[in-house]
């Protein structure tokens, strides 16, 4: 199984390094959104412990991934989610707000408005299932001829679910331009992937739909924007499907409604935190001259602005009215629903006799 | 007009469609060389090539995801699942998906897609082909279910769902595929969603059915017609969203009020038009809504299907007893 | 007697049972190590070890497939599901075989399994976490649908549902996983499966619900005695089979019924029971049957659901309905 | 990927044979077995051309896999069919006119009474769901320190779906004693098996289970026995779950109600003809000299006997009582259902008023 590193724990770079390692400006940019998204992170965790948010699918330690993504799609490109690819999602123009206001439980957290992301499938919290729409959508592609391809995304305890299956098995039936990226991140809540899996590897699964499979240091943003970029250039070509599984860990609990020292040694948590992407990646940006400390001060401050006042917009709005839990619900509503609509909206605001 | 049997008027429908708008597909398992295992998509590959007919691989919950990836990119995927029993997998794609795409992106995507599928026994088939699924699928927020008894109802309901920019669950009588035939338009007028049928005014009971009961109720009425008693023949055939108000002011007219399903009498859809006749006709009913339905069991095999359906006699029973408590004056 | 919450008689019934029945082993996703993520779970894997009590890969399919092979075996497999909106994905192995075997064969196999899991919202849990699937079950032949509204009833139910011969799916109110105490004795009494609970007798009015809506139908109760109205309460604890007697020879003294349920309306339980009431009771009825519901709409995320959910005043809203068209003499 | 043949299409042997080729009794038995059951496939099919039977899914040219199958299993295995495994059905106990009864449409054609057919499964026509109870039933075993194995059985077209996946996924996880048996006769109904998936063998989709898969010509015997014999050990021993994909073809229309002239070329099924495993076992026990013209007009006489008694015994065992419908439901029928029952009894037999 082929296992793709360009940057050890350190930082130290080896191997032939990408093309766009050599644009100082986009390796910056992707250095900017790994931290940005670190930031939101933290933020919306203590936005939760302090009551004004709802639990909360942290992405602690796998900003490379989402990063890495994001870098390697194509504005055309379709990305479907699973819900901790957020530094993808940003990078493809989610407002950082959208993240707190999915978790605050409003549905306009995915009324995505910006290009690309309008384009793209919102996250889903049910495991696995959003993996097999690839297939359509990917068809759909194919059938207009466009020059897309889609990203489908999903952990390591997804790929014991059928519906990941069924999509792996079929996208090479019809050589889909779909790469299936799964982010193994060591553990399914409790579960470690060692006992959610007899294989190996995760990505010789891809074996099983006879397509390509790879496995890639998904804490290395540099050498998994490569993979991935690869693979989705390859399925573009034609070239067919194919499965990068990218190995990076779990730093957090797997929400803010789980305490993971139940199952797991603090000390596993801690050898992890020695592979920290962002801090690698800083190392080595450091290290080619790219990046200082006076960039990073600029970039903290910037960043913690960012953040603030997506916090700031995301607490400022309001909910909506309770009758909106209709009006999206069919493109038009149905005459046999109006009178419900109407009960709701004739009780008022939410805490008025609600 | 040609006289077409109900899977005829499916096959029309598709061929209309996909004849008219370029968004139309149509997949699932068998349905392109073969032409369906029911004959529902003959001719379909041949006119319109493999990539608008796909024959899938053999796995639904697949089936079903494909649709839903489909028609969030504008296409207007038809999915057939082969039998009734192998719509199950399909349950939580279609719910935990299908049916909320547009309701949780706030209406930035949507999924306009079809899934059909044979529903009910009657035919002697092998296990698992048997199954009545309309409550399954019409309990559920977010969907349309449609279930036509005819087959120019057949037609003017999959044009419909077909344009329809929601998800609709189109369940067609397996045993009306091929029993009876009658004249259909390929007119390219697709019949409402939100409306039930009126196939007969009557002033002395309400009968209520849809899908392949509505070929014993129409015996049914005819029966009593002979014996002096009009009977109003209502096809639901648009069961989700229910169309209530023509229910009710039939029975408002009627005062009494039957209703025949096939599917399991538990939780079955006659339930939910009996309960809103308990909520909002009550004051009319002169006796209590009989329900005619299927049993609490498993849908038996070939054998004994007949000792779990509903048939003429088993409506004629029930009306009776109507009749016994509210005589007609 | 500790008094304990219903998460805690979960826990206290499955402890009990592993302990007097070697044959119980439960499985799922979570349960082991982490004690489920609700904390149903908690300490059974210390006392029974990690051959009984089972943590699984991530799939639901599998884990009602498994429990299945288990049953079949003679074993007695309590599986969790740990969210309401991924029982969907079990749908199929549940209708398709756990609810036939006994029947396919002629008694010959059985599956006497309980598939537990969490039921309806209210605690702003994220997507999917909230829905409440009672009748996508109870409409199925072959199965028991339990949902337990008190600790004491979790406890002794469980109890039942386990030592049952055939399936059960058992959904527990996860708004009352931790909302009051009550003193719970580990007796080792099942609850009977097949009767309704009267929680307060009354004569002017029956309410009639189930799981974590009995919570608001009880305190409806009260604040109708403070107006004077005697509300008989009944918990349909046990879905499925439903006991209509006790609700029907309720209806019948007080002539009045409101149900409430806080799944979608339209194919909701309380249609069945609706249905029967206008079948079976309409003569002792003196106001139409008044069904308080969630809303055919997706359930909402966090901030809306308390827009869906009913609550104590849209059960007396209902109420007031019915004391306006029959009042009370 | 490993492929095992002894027996070339001519019957002509290769390779050192297993153990139990060198019992001639056994080996006679496992002939008599083959070409019972294509007799009594034969009749089903004619059954069901005139009217007497309904719809029935054919064997025709798979028996050497159900064969195989049953003198591979001890006793106190457990078998879990698909529908056309009927040779493995009938060696465990199940008499041929189950087989009859249950596409009649008669439950009863389930309720196996003799050992060890008794604890099996009964037949499965949702495609792959069966093979999930698998995880369920080994794990009882292993609970139990029994020495049994499970052995699981599908077709070609079972393996796109995900009940199957989730099922070989999991079987590695716990080591569990079981056994897939793929029959891949190449078609689902009209799919043919390189449609259906991109991968180049369905043994290879063991891997995805990070367990070992291996090939056989399903239409050698010997062959299939002794691979399936191998592997139903090793799961005996402890060595965990495997996959076997038994190379065969689908002679007859997918089923009685199928016209596979729709859909596939004449001469391929006539290539297949020339594969037949009962024509190949023939020669090479005749070669043997475990075989002669003698024993094959013996066989004959008591074979079509065997399947005329089957049938008659079938034809003149009248439906049960309509309300027997509910009498299997549930352990004891529930006091709420008693109505419905009586209500299907009062009315009678059937045809009297149903
Ligand atoms: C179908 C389904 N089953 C169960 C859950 C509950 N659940 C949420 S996340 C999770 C673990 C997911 O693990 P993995 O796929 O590795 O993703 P990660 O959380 O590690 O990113 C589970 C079991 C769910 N959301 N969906
Ligand atoms: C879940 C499900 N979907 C569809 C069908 C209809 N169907 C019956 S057999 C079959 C093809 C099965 O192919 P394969 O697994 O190769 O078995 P074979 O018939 O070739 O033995 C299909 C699609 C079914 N029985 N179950
Ligand atoms: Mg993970
Ligand atoms: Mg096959």
């Amino acid at each position: 199984m082929c296992y793709t590193q360009f940057l050890d724990a350190d930082g130290t770079a080896s191997g032939e390094l990408p093309d766009f390692a050599r644009d100082a400006q986009e390796l910056r940019a992707m250095y900017r959104l790994m931290v940005t998204t670190r930031l939101l992170d933290r933020r919306a965790v203590s936005l939760q412990r302090t009551g004004q948010l709802g639990t909360y699918a942290s992405g602690l330690g796998q900003e490379a991934i989402g990063t890495a993504a994001g870098f390697a799609l194509r504005d055309e490109d379709i990305l479907i989610p699973a819900y901790r690819d957020y530094a993808a999602q940003f990078k493809r123009g989610v407002p950082l707000q959208n993240v707190l206001l999915y978790w605050a439980g409003d549905e306009r957290g995915m009324a995505y408005e910006r290009e690309p992301a309008r384009h793209d499938f919102p996250l889903s919290v049910p495991i696995a299932t959003q993996v097999p729409h690839a297939i359509g959508v990917a068809y759909a592609i194919r059938l207009r001829r466009q020059p897309r391809v889609v990203l489908a995304c999903c952990g390591d305890g997804a790929t014991s679910k059928g519906d990941f299956y069924e999509a792996i098995s079929c996208a090479k039936v019809w050589d889909l331009p779909i790469v299936f990226l799964v982010s193994n991140n060591q553990w399914a809540i409790s579960m470690p992937v060692a006992r959610q899996t007899g294989a190996q590897t995760l990505a010789q699964k891809a074996i099983a739909g006879g397509m390509p499979g790879e496995q890639v240091d998904g804490n290395d943003v540099l050498a998994t924007r490569h993979v991935l970029a690869r693979a989705i250039a390859r399925a573009r070509d034609g070239g067919g499907p194919s499965l990068v599984e990218a190995l990076t860990y779990r730093l957090h609990d797997h929400t803010t409604a789980d305490d993971a020292r139940r199952y797991r040694a603090e000390d596993e948590v801690q050898a992890a935190w020695a592979r920290c992407p962002i801090k690698r990646y800083k190392a080595w940006l450091e290290a080619q001259g790219h990046w200082d400390a006076a960039a990073e001060g600029a970039l903290a401050a910037e960043a913690a602005a960012e953040v603030e006042a997506a916090a700031r917009a995301y607490l400022g709005q309001p909910a909506d009215p309770p009758e909106a839990i209709f009006d999206s619900l069919y493109a038009e509503l149905p005459r046999a629903l109006r009178w419900q609509r109407e009960q709701v909206r004739a009780r008022g605001p939410l805490g008025d006799g609600h | 007009m040609p006289d077409l049997t109900l899977i005829e008027a499916v096959n029309l429908a598709m061929h209309s469609e996909m004849a008219r708008d370029g968004d139309v597909v149509v997949l699932g398992e068998d349905i392109g060389r073969n032409g369906g295992v029911f004959r529902a998509t003959v001719g379909l590959l041949d006119k319109f090539g493999p990539e608008r007919v796909i024959d899938t691989p053999l796995a639904e919950t697949l089936v079903a995801a494909m649709a839903i990836g489909l028609s969030t990119q504008g296409l207007r995927p038809v999915a057939e699942i082969q039998f009734s029993g192998f719509l199950y997998p399909c349950v939580d794609q279609v719910v935990n998906h299908a049916a909320r795409y547009r309701n949780r992106t706030r209406g930035r995507m949507s999924c306009p897609l079809v899934i059909r599928a044979p529903n009910g026994g009657g035919i002697h088939a092998p296990e698992h082909h048997s199954e009545s699924l309309e409550t399954t699928f019409a309990h559920m927020p977010g969907l349309r279910v449609v279930a036509p008894s005819t087959p120019a109802r057949a037609y003017g309901l999959l044009l419909a769902a077909i344009r329809d920019p929601d998800p609709v669950v189109f369940l067609e009588p397996t045993r009306c595929y091929r029993l009876f035939k009658q004249p259909v338009e390929d007119d390219g007028e697709a019949l409402p969603l939100d409306a039930c049928f009126v196939d007969r005014e009557g002033g002395d009971l309400t009968l209520v059915s849809w899908g392949a009961m509505m070929h014993d109720t129409r015996q049914a009425a005819d029966r009593l017609a002979e014996e002096g008693i009009a009977a109003e023949v209502i096809d639901v055939a648009t069961l989700k969203p229910l169309d209530m108000d023509t229910i009710l002011a039939s029975v408002a007219k009627t005062g009494r009020c039957v209703i025949v399903q096939e599917a399991a009498r538990a939780g079955g859809w006659a339930s939910e038009i009996s309960a809103n006749l308990a909520e909002h006709g009550l004051l009319s009913l002169f006796a209590p809504v009989m329900r005619v339905s299927g049993y609490d069991t498993v849908m038996p095999l070939a054998r004994l299907e007949r000792a779990y359906l509903p048939d003429v006699e088993r409506i004629l029973a029930e009306v009776r007893k109507v009749f016994e408590i509210a005589p007609k004056s």
